[in-house]
């Protein structure tokens, strides 16, 4: 067959009845782009919250305490080791002194601990961040085996609670993401059934005179993925400038909240809205027109 | 070329349009299909070219057992005949050119001769003037003679023609005729259900009258009316 | 009834459909409107119950200025034009019964008025057997009767007949003109644009005859062609 | 006019219209189900998520300490005083013992103050819940006024940064339930206006012989309500089950999450969804039907 001239009369084929379609592909375009809108968002939104949880959790520090007093070198020199175990991101030298007046700050508004105590009972430490709150354990068990270090502290029982509530969201964010990803799927191929369905009589017509299932199927198809396309196009288009806007408004308000703002991820995320957008709208075509063409 | 036997048919509502009835139609022929509306003259082209299956009895349409065939060679049997529907059925989004066109795209035709082919059928119709208008800027006529001309632009070995001049002038109507009885001499069968009294009885060919879905008549040199 | 003083119309696309026409019919009038294929007969009838509107010139059925006329007023235009439009325009998803009482339930008729005048109609028409039947489901003439049935199931004051019997046999067509003389005989207005000859001559009616969008000929007790 | 008649009419002709349209009415109503169904849950995560940080806020103290050690007896009296403060949720009596205790569980695991301190410096205390973080300074200010009260404490600081979040999330809450409403509205009233696009012909075929626009109108108006009035209660269907059933499997898993189960609340939810599918669909057909008669 003459695959190449028939590809592209598919496509012309395709184009034409976008065009010719006029207001039913404009709104079924409208469609697409805010259902992939939505979904892109919520992609946002997923991405952002895990974000923030894993965060949190980073922000629980190890604290590994020395049996005896540390020179400023010493403790340098201990800060550079600790600093290359697997999964720390970064070691941080507290004096005793520093420990002493926190401890004070902290606790003894009230109770006049500093005059109870007398003098400072704390030792040296170093507080340790780490990537992620699930290598905690390992890395608490790595800080223990060096010599200088005498006794390593971390809140088992609130690491647990965090890493119950960021499996729970990571569950229930991939529960939510394929819910809203078939949610968007049936919007999409639905709708772009609504079109082809108005064209009942076409494909009727197109049978009477000959055409074969694939030729009559392929401009429908490629007319799916051009909705689909423009459909997820646009979306990005809205929702690229909305997530910018919303982050920068966030980001003055609320400094603290760990927004999402890594240009490749985001983009990954962009990209996965437009091939969406593309791959529902071919499938829309797909199964819309295959259901018209099975009829007797 | 056309082999009807024992053919019934009656449709999903219970209306009987077709009761045994039995034609055998020779490559060369020209027939005329009479009869009353509602006889049984659109449905018994549809059993040809396989819009509509019998109930029972066989169909056989150049050698092709019609009732037989496979979903994926009903294509291949409909290029080979060409139909003048009697509602147009022209594509509403498309020009009359790409109507035209059309007929001959889904047989994998080469471009140049697309264009050269569609552009004589619509010379012969008189509607190259139109090829760029869409069906629903054409007069009943125009969109006849639209249809017509999809009908026979890819040399079809059958041509069905239902009621192809009812919305045109009698001049018009004979122009057709003549067309159809040309292209019949070119080696097509064809096959016209017409109410045209006055053609069918100038043209004295054979004249098959259905009523009630059964046939009453089947006669050579025939006219409109049983004499 | 009807005055049409220069008429002009010309579609979007440049062709120009009728040119300076000029036409008084009376209210007890039945009137043929003849001429070859896209000759402007259709459209002339659209521009009485105002499809289209004309390009200069007035028009005036039974008093009311059509061209002049507010949006809201067309639809109570429309209630007294009866018209048998030439590609039928059946709504598709209701039944035979449903689409003819569907021009007595825009009037707000009763229930009962409309139940017993559509059955009249059907009756009339001879299409009361198939009042359940969805239009896909009728033949090329039977669609046709339906159409006609709806034309004159309000008892319109006047009545547009576009080729009315294109897809009638002999017989029928008769009938249906036969209807259509004592739909006029009973005071309505009647306006029928056709093709076939033999009526036209054996009712020696008014004629008009149109060609290319101009009015060639205007003949009482006309026939089909000049003579 | 005869208005009941037309009123009758009408909606008997709006279910024709779903009926007769068959297929597309089925995709129609499933576009729609599907759109409320998201737009449902998310309406109910937003709930949670305020839920959550509310009860965040909540689960801080103000602590009261009292001057000198007081008599159970002492202690039931102040704890049912403070009990009536407005805003106040909960109060507990906090023994210098048990403060003790837990203080030196919390602290002294390394540094083993309970040798060097020797004796219990800490007072009694009552510990106070309220209901919503934002008036913990009004009842803080309201339980020092006891004289019992020696000195009252609550983190101000942390206080500040939820009542920010809280703030942002349902201004951000806001935002975003008008998006999506916006966002549903868009999916619903198109798809609805797919489905009237379609009977184009009809509706002009319909003013050809002689119904006003109303009388077109009407019908289409009720069955884009029947559409989304049918789309709501589906999305309605899916949207109850699927909530208990998340809302079980958390509660299991994660007890401390505080879900929002309240009956009453998640009704006035489901109406939402179901009168936003009736109002949309309305719109919908409205909307659709009026561009197509405004034509010409
Ligand atoms: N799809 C259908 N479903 C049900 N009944 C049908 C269908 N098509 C046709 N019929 C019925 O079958 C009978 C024969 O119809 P057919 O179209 O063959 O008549 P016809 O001879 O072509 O008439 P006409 O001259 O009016 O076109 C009619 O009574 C018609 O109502
Ligand atoms: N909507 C339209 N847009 C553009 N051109 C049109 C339109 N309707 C009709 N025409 C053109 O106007 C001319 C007159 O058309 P009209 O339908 O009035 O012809 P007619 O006399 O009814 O012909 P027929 O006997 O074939 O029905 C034709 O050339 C036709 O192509
Ligand atoms: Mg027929
Ligand atoms: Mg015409």
């Amino acid at each position: 067959m003459k695959l190449f001239g028939d590809i592209e009369f598919f496509v012309v084929e395709a184009f034409r009845g976008v065009r010719r379609s006029g207001v039913m592909s404009l709104v079924a375009i409208g469609i697409v782009t805010v259902s992939l809108f939505i979904f892109g968002l919520f992609l946002l939104f997923m991405v952002n919250l895990g974000n923030m949880v894993a965060e949190m959790g980073t922000r629980l520090d190890i604290v590994a305490y020395v049996e005896k007093a540390v020179t400023p070198d010493e403790a340098a020199a201990i800060t550079e080791k600790l600093s290359h175990i697997t999964g720390v991101e970064k070691v941080r030298y507290v004096s005793r002194e520093e420990a002493w007046r926190s401890f004070r700050d902290d606790f003894t508004q009230k109770l006049d601990l500093a005059t109870i105590v007398g003098e400072n009972p704390l030792p040296d430490s170093f507080a340790i961040k780490v990537r992620t709150p699930d290598i905690l354990p390992k890395v608490a068990e790595a800080v223990a085996q060096y010599p200088e270090v005498d006794e390593v502290r971390y809140s088992g029982k609130l690491i647990k609670q965090i890493q119950t509530l960021i499996d729970a969201l990571r569950l229930g964010g991939m529960v939510l993401v394929v819910l809203l990803f078939f949610a968007t799927l049936l919007i999409v191929v639905n709708t772009i059934r609504l079109t082809v369905l108005a064209r009942e009589t076409d494909i009727y017509i197109m049978k009477l005179v000959g055409a074969t299932r694939s030729f009559i199927r392929w401009p429908f198809v490629i007319e799916g993925v051009l909705i689909g396309v423009l459909g997820g196009l646009f979306g990005i288009l809205i929702l690229k400038p909305s997530y910018d806007a919303v982050t920068n408004r966030l980001q003055v308000g609320l400094p603290f909240l760990p927004l999402m703002t890594d240009k490749f991820t985001l983009n990954v995320i962009y990209l996965v809205v437009g091939i969406s957008g593309m791959l529902l709208g071919m499938l829309g075509g797909y199964i819309s027109v295959s259901r018209l063409l099975k009829e007797k | 070329m056309i082999e009807i036997k024992n053919v019934s048919k009656s449709y999903p509502n219970g209306v009987e349009a077709l009761f045994d009835v039995n034609i055998h139609i020779g490559k060369e022929e020209f027939v005329f299909i009479v009869g009353p509306s509602g006889a049984g003259k659109t449905t018994l082209m549809k059993m040809l070219y396989r819009e509509e299956l019998p109930n029972s009895g066989t169909v056989i349409v150049d050698r092709i057992n019609v009732t037989e065939l496979l979903p994926e060679q009903v294509p291949y049997l409909r290029r080979a005949i060409g139909v003048v529907f009697q509602d147009y059925k022209l594509l509403p989004r498309r020009t009359v050119y790409e109507n035209v066109a059309f007929a001959l795209q889904v047989t994998g035709a080469a471009r140049s001769q697309i264009r050269r082919h569609t552009m004589q059928a619509l010379e012969l119709v008189n509607m190259l003037k139109r090829a760029s208008s869409f069906p629903e800027e054409l007069s009943g006529g125009e969109k006849q003679r639209v249809c017509i001309a999809r009908a026979i632009v890819n040399n079809p070995t059958l041509l069905l023609a239902d009621e192809p001049t009812g919305n045109l002038d009698p001049t018009t109507s004979w122009e057709i005729m003549e067309l159809l009885d040309k292209i019949n001499r070119r080696n097509t069968t064809v096959l016209v259900s017409t109410h045209n009294k006055s053609i069918v009885d100038s043209m004295k060919r054979r004249v098959v009258q259905l009523e009630g879905g059964r046939i009453m008549r089947d006669q050579q040199l025939g006219s409109y009316n049983q004499v």
